[in-house]
């Protein structure tokens, strides 16, 4: 019971903030969390990035292994995304296999992936429709403090960014970077009123769950959009969200290239 | 497999222009057990919807005293697409529940009916790209023959880009082959678009042409909106009628 | 609370009615409901069929895939019977994997058309030991108004007999139609006192759940049995069912033959 | 695999008439924990029973206020075939399962214990055909071992249609190659066979030989009923023994 | 309610003998209960045991099918070991899929077995990196009296011991027996202040669940070891502990190999 | 596979002496949502640890009116291994953390909180050989660092057998082939090794060599406990500073 009040109290709070056109944080409504990335974490994944967007802090890791290709794309090879919400992230998540949740998590990283053309799949193939390289991106949250979505795109990518693709290991000629061609960037935002707060923290999410997340490429396409959330939208300001998503995601696009810059470095 | 052209000669695959729907049709009160059902094909989709509530929620922990939970299904039938599938929920049918359900909740008067329970199933009998759309206006309807009160009607659409192209409501070859897709429902209300309630999109478009696409889909939506309407009242007439002999 | 009251007052109903020598709908004891079959429905089915009996309603769709051929058989082909009770063909299914209920519907199904030899499964073989063709019949309940069980069966055979083996889209030859030598036709009565009610209702169910399937062919030869329903049968009574079910069975072979008969003209 | 003649010279292949009973092998009380237990053979089939109960029913609202809730669990060891079983029920136990509950339902007299459960668990260790039936045989000697009331007991035996006979209690070799299977249960009340309590077929026989087959399963159930009541029997005058000395 | 005052009693009553020096069943201390064996029971399976300790009962079916090797282990054959507490042996079991118990049985038996290398696996192998046997040893409690454990590990050694490799049915060579270099002996020991009991019974263990199993092989090395149960362990109790087990396990193996001699003339 | 030498010039694969553990790196407080947390390397091994609780246990029939109840999820990622790991819990993952929450069980001071539960989730983020060892070093670190109210800490280190000596802390070649593995853990308390908390072991050693390992795994231990001691230390002094601030 009191929890609920506190639950009422801080909703409360963040809400007459948004009004009055601030953030509990001190955030501009357009302002990202700062980003930390650092890749390579693990040696044991072909490719890993860990990134902190705030508080939350999510680790990609991405293994390749060789395998069949789909009887419609012989020539191609396979990207499967997957998403752990693993209950030590979170009070809220409950072991057991992914939910509603983690499975959309997961469709639209991916999806944000595939559809931006990221990963050259045509250069993954190693014998047309018999043996073709399978990319498995596995999205594992370590502290949701709210928008996983946008932490988990940018560390996947981040992550496909720096994966060697293990050819000497199953003999099938030299090791070689993943051919990676663009960075889809997305850019979830929380509806309130009006309002559209990017990038929000799990407090500010105690608002309501009105969530709309756009995926763009670096020619400023649209690549992926999903509502998530039950809320309408209305048309304009859905138009609004769009301009505002593709001019953060460059933004975004830019700190993420300097920040994998420093990382070439050095492990931190 | 080779892409083949989708757009000959300024006309579709299957002789439609870029902003012409798919033949539809839509049959309500379909099922006897179910409070609300119907019957709706779009183009070769084939779905069939069903209301259940309000009515009870077990385990009463699920129930929330101060609205209705609203529960989305949909499936497919292992026999409606061209390789047999499982039977049971994959990633994408959970998917699409979600966002579907999502789309419903803010329109259903949940505040009315504490403690109940409404329960919103759809079979896909057979598919032929946008399902989810197909089976969210069968799903309005079928809300409505079962007189749950709604704030308006949900209707769906989906648009693609095509050979370059905007078109709407993309049947299989083009969700396939196209260079984007872009579900998208709304709600209706006093026979005017009042809002999103479910937007997806997969592919490649610029934001102009996101934009291009939204007025497309509401063109559309309108259409299919009438024939929703023309269904219901189509039933609410034969029920006149029959009380009337 | 209410709710066990109307239940009562039904079955309190249901069963003077029947004791008085009628059913609640007006049909006699040995009536079947009317039935109404369309097949080829669905178009990305090689066979289906949509059955209404009565206010029941299921439809069965049958795929057909080439795969290995069981070793103690290895020249015939495989049937697969599934069937899913969805959760919108009564307010009493739930979501989940197939329960007992489901599980018997199936393989009474099966054992119908497996037992009567309607299909000939060595006619299915395409490489001995190798390669052979399944055929999975799945049922799909859309409106559970009672005798389910008839239904499907009536269902699963109608599709079947409208199946087309794709052998040419496989590369396996041409195209040929699914070789259907029998009609098995299953009766399902349900036991009142010592009355024996065809073809039984949701509302006539409300009295039990006393059920007795006898599945004949052509010849009149029983294929199938299966009593189902927690209670006790008298032996003269099951003689009764015998004769009963064999006589409706050949009835009801004779309206299905002439219906599909009507519908080889049409999708109606 | 050609089907083998499975009558030889009027007999069949184990060298049985007929209307013979394999070997049968009843022993009462074999477990501690059970409450009551039993443990079969017939012919190679190898089957214990264990009851428990009546017992409290967890979780609670899985209680029925009026009567005792049976649950029946037939299950096959992983080394009980030719060819390792997965462990863990497949549709075919969940029907026997079913099948074979509704048989001891109307036998049972659940109303005396409202509110509880009743658990029969059947495993088979070994199989050779008629395992559902040995099973049940089981079962309700090992009901009555653990003093559950019941309105008479339960015998069950299956008969066949071989090379064109009828002959009773089927072994392996005439369940695969066989024209039909008929496995039945009655229920036995004062040394009378009194109804059919479960009774399923598959196959090809003619209305004539499935009444001949009930009569003949009678016949075998009546002897299967004499060896159920000596083995009990046995027991409690074992019982009275020990409490003598 | 009155169930848990009878635990008590019971509890008390285990408790204060112990610390008396004695056992409820007059055993000492150091004392198994009767270990009887019978072999070849399922001749269904290529070697089988069903063994009784005091009341409990176990019974272990091997069954011998050929398959790939591990990669890493091209030439020898594969022990996969599984047991399965059906509800039938005990009030506490429940159906459904292994937990964690029976799944803790099933590894520390296996354990046993494999490394103490009681089995030579590469004289399983049929053909390298191709072709080996797999050993399926199938655990299934009939009866738990206490102590499990020890049950199923005798019960496995047991049925090993007596299978037969059915080489011929699968025509790769002439059948032979399953070549057994060791028989490992589990001991478990139930704590109880600082007394160690072996081979609790369950009347025994109403004490509390503080088990100890060490396995050791015929050269009386140490093969493998579970601390089992919610307590701490003096360090010098553990060095008790192995010393005792040790010395039984010997005791044990005499008597096992005794009964299996015996058990060779017949079934019984 | 050929076993490969593993002792060199009395030095192992990776240089170290035989009692010579890992470099070991323990980070307190790294999550933001959980009440406790601790990061740690061991080796190769990446752990992360987090604690929840004491809280309200869902659904409440698993509550236990004396005491909390400890739950204890051992999880691997599915990148941590050299093969992909199929997500979720395997039969290993379920055994460890079964002896790893029976580890922590009698060491919390459970009857604190009746009717609560408390939570540790451990995640191996990479493998290398005493990942269970490793997680319950994460784990004690992470419980203290909750405020969970404990007799004394947990700190756990394997040795193993390899090529006839007993080594501190295996990595991954010496637990592959090596002759035996003996992960323990043990309870400290006022800087003294007090008890036993987990003691498992597979491979072959002699009664005497296990006992020089356990005397081996206590000097390793009183190591890590300065380490998990310091790790905590630090975060205390940097809360100090802070609210000197």
């Amino acid at each position: 019971m009191s929890e609920d009040i506190l639950m009422d109290i801080k909703r409360d709070y963040v809400l007459s903030k948004i009004r009055s056109g601030e953030r509990i944080d001190g955030r501009k409504f357009d302002e990202f969390r700062p980003i930390e990335v650092k890749t390579n974490i693990i040696e044991k994944a072909e490719g890993s990035a860990l990134i902190k967007l705030g508080n939350t802090q999510v680790i990609v890791g991405v293994k390749m292994q060789i395998g069949e290709p789909f009887p419609d794309t012989p020539d191609m090879g396979i990207i499967i995304t997957n998403a752990e919400l693993v209950p030590l992230a979170s009070p809220t998540f409950e072991p057991g296999p992914p939910d509603e949740n983690s499975i959309e998590l997961a469709r639209v990283v991916d999806r944000g992936i595939r559809e931006s053309e990221a990963i050259d799949l045509r250069k993954l193939c190693i014998e047309e429709g018999e043996k073709v390289w399978i990319i498995f991106i596995d999205i594992h949250a370590l502290d949701d403090d709210g928008n996983l979505m946008d932490a988990s795109s940018i560390a996947a990518i981040s992550a496909l960014m720096n994966t060697v693709v293990p050819a000497s290991k199953f003999e099938v000629g030299d090791d070689f970077n993943l051919p990676v061609n663009d960075i889809p960037i997305s850019v979830t935002s929380l509806i309130v009123d009006d309002k559209l707060i990017v990038d929000p923290s799990r407090d500010e999410m105690s608002v309501g769950n009105n969530l709309f997340t756009i995926t763009s490429n670096k020619e400023s396409n649209i690549v992926a959009m999903q509502k998530s959330g039950s809320y309408l939208l209305d048309e304009e300001k859905f138009y609004e969200l769009l301009d505002l998503s593709v001019s953060k995601a460059k933004e975004i696009r830019e700190i993420l290239i300097n920040q994998l810059k420093g990382g070439e470095n050095g492990e931190n | 497999m080779e892409k083949p052209k989708l757009i000959i000669n300024g006309k579709r695959l299957d002789g439609r222009d870029f902003e012409e729907l798919r033949p539809i049709k839509i049959q309500v009160d379909v099922l006897k057990r179910a409070d609300g059902s119907c019957y709706l094909e779009m183009g070769k989709n084939k779905i069939i919807a069903a209301v259940y509530g309000p009515r009870e929620v077990h385990p009463r922990h699920l129930q929330d005293p101060s609205k209705a939970v609203i529960r989305y299904r949909y499936n497919m039938a292992p026999f409606s697409v061209e390789e047999r599938k499982k039977p049971g929920p994959d990633r994408r049918s959970i998917e699409i529940s979600k966002v579907s359900r999502e789309a419903l909740e803010p329109v259903i008067m949940k505040e009315l009916f504490p403690r109940s329970g409404i329960d919103v199933f759809v079979e896909v009998l057979q598919a032929d790209a946008g399902t989810r759309t197909a089976c969210l206006n069968a799903a309005s309807v079928a809300l409505i023959d079962a007189g749950v009160m709604m704030k308006g009607i949900i209707t769906s659409v989906a648009v693609a880009k095509v050979d370059g192209h905007i078109v709407l409501d993309p049947m299989k070859e083009e969700d396939f082959y196209g260079e984007a897709d872009l579900p998208v429902a709304f709600l209706i209300r006093n026979d005017k678009i009042e809002s999103i309630a479910l937007l997806q999109m997969d592919g490649k478009m610029s934001v102009d042409e996101v934009k291009e696409g939204i007025k497309l889909a509401k063109k559309g939506a309108m259409q299919i909106y009438k024939l929703q309407r023309e269904a219901i009242m189509k039933k609410y007439m034969e029920d006149e009628e029959k009380e009337e002999v």
